[in-house]
């Protein structure tokens, strides 16, 4: 069981080749990709501003939380701040887990959670 | 009189133009009455702190929790991050 | 709204940096991977007999199925025939869709769907 | 008479030892009757057809549906991918 998170200035790399976890039967990724147009409005891209020891805390609380409610064998999360371009990535989420249920409900709860408790603002540019 | 700043990000912080307020309390106060501080010293932060949430030395606190002034003290208003 | 499938031969490669599609703001990923341990013996891997066509046949109708169901921008389906050895992939998914709540819902159908109605049959080796 | 082929896979091929199954059936027949004679002619496919299903043309098809001999059926048996 091990949660790790990074924040990362701008775009976030294609994922990396981790190897999944021991026991891992799933593995599940989710990108949160930027979209060129915000409230109707076209866009080059969201800069993103952090509190960032505020929110890598509360990655780090979330993804513990869900860790141990799931019983996940592992999760990474990696968020940007500052500039990053459409069609870029923001977001990335990977859980392993020995099942897939459990994966895709740590997943969906992480975002919902993600979106209340971790002080990331984003603002069109 | 106790002074707490309290810093401020995103739009609460562009709607203020400083990344930070500084506000007096008569004595040592809790959050819901350093939100009410806050507000009386910039009534345009009203609708942020309506919905917003004070963190004290980066984590949530709840509102009737007594804050050190000396803490680090943050306006978490309505995050967008994803 | 497009979906693609293909059946591989052995265990499936890492994925490809596929562009996302235009107008998505999530790409998920699902991996199944082959755990060493099935019914509680250890194992190499699994040996996965398919009936080709209509595998692959039945895959795209699902896909199909839910990417109008749920509105998805893309659907992207691989699995393997023939050995996969421990610890490597064997199925993946990749959805691409405007919002995360559709995609996660689809990735959880898709598997349900799979593990009835896709002739592919798995032997511990 | 009518003859009917039937590809077996996985679990069934291996219980019969064989990729594929003949049986014959007074006439054209549907795919319930079918699975009737499939167990008929091969007693030990019993369980395997309780809980499998008939291909026809690499499609499922309705219990009641009539079967073209020449058509390529197949027992799709319990499956396990993933």
């Amino acid at each position: 069981m091990s949660v790790q998170v990074r924040l990362s200035n701008g775009a976030l790399s294609k994922v990396a080749d981790m190897p999944t976890t021991q026991g891992a039967g799933a593995r599940i990724v989710f990108d949160g990709i930027v979209r060129p147009v915000e409230d109707g409005a076209k866009i080059e891209g969201l800069d993103y501003e952090a509190y960032r020891p505020m929110a890598e805390q509360q990655l780090a609380i979330i993804g513990n939380d869900l860790v141990e409610k799931h019983g996940l064998l592992s999760m990474d999360i990696e968020h940007s701040y500052g500039f990053v371009p459409n069609f870029a990535c923001s977001f990335r989420l990977v859980i392993d887990s020995k099942h897939r249920k459990e994966g895709l409900k740590a997943m969906d709860e992480f975002i919902d959670r993600l979106k209340v408790d971790v002080p990331i603002w984003k603002r069109a540019q | 009189m106790q002074q707490y700043t309290i810093l401020l990000f995103g739009p609460a912080s562009a709607l203020i133009g400083a990344d930070r307020v500084v506000v007096q309390c008569p004595s040592a106060c809790t959050c819901d009455e350093l939100k009410v501080q806050i507000v009386n010293a910039n009534p345009t932060l009203e609708t942020h702190l309506q919905v917003g949430r004070l963190a004290v030395n980066q984590g949530f606190v709840a509102g009737d929790a007594s804050i050190d002034p000396h803490a680090e003290i943050a306006l978490i208003t309505m995050v967008s991050g994803g």
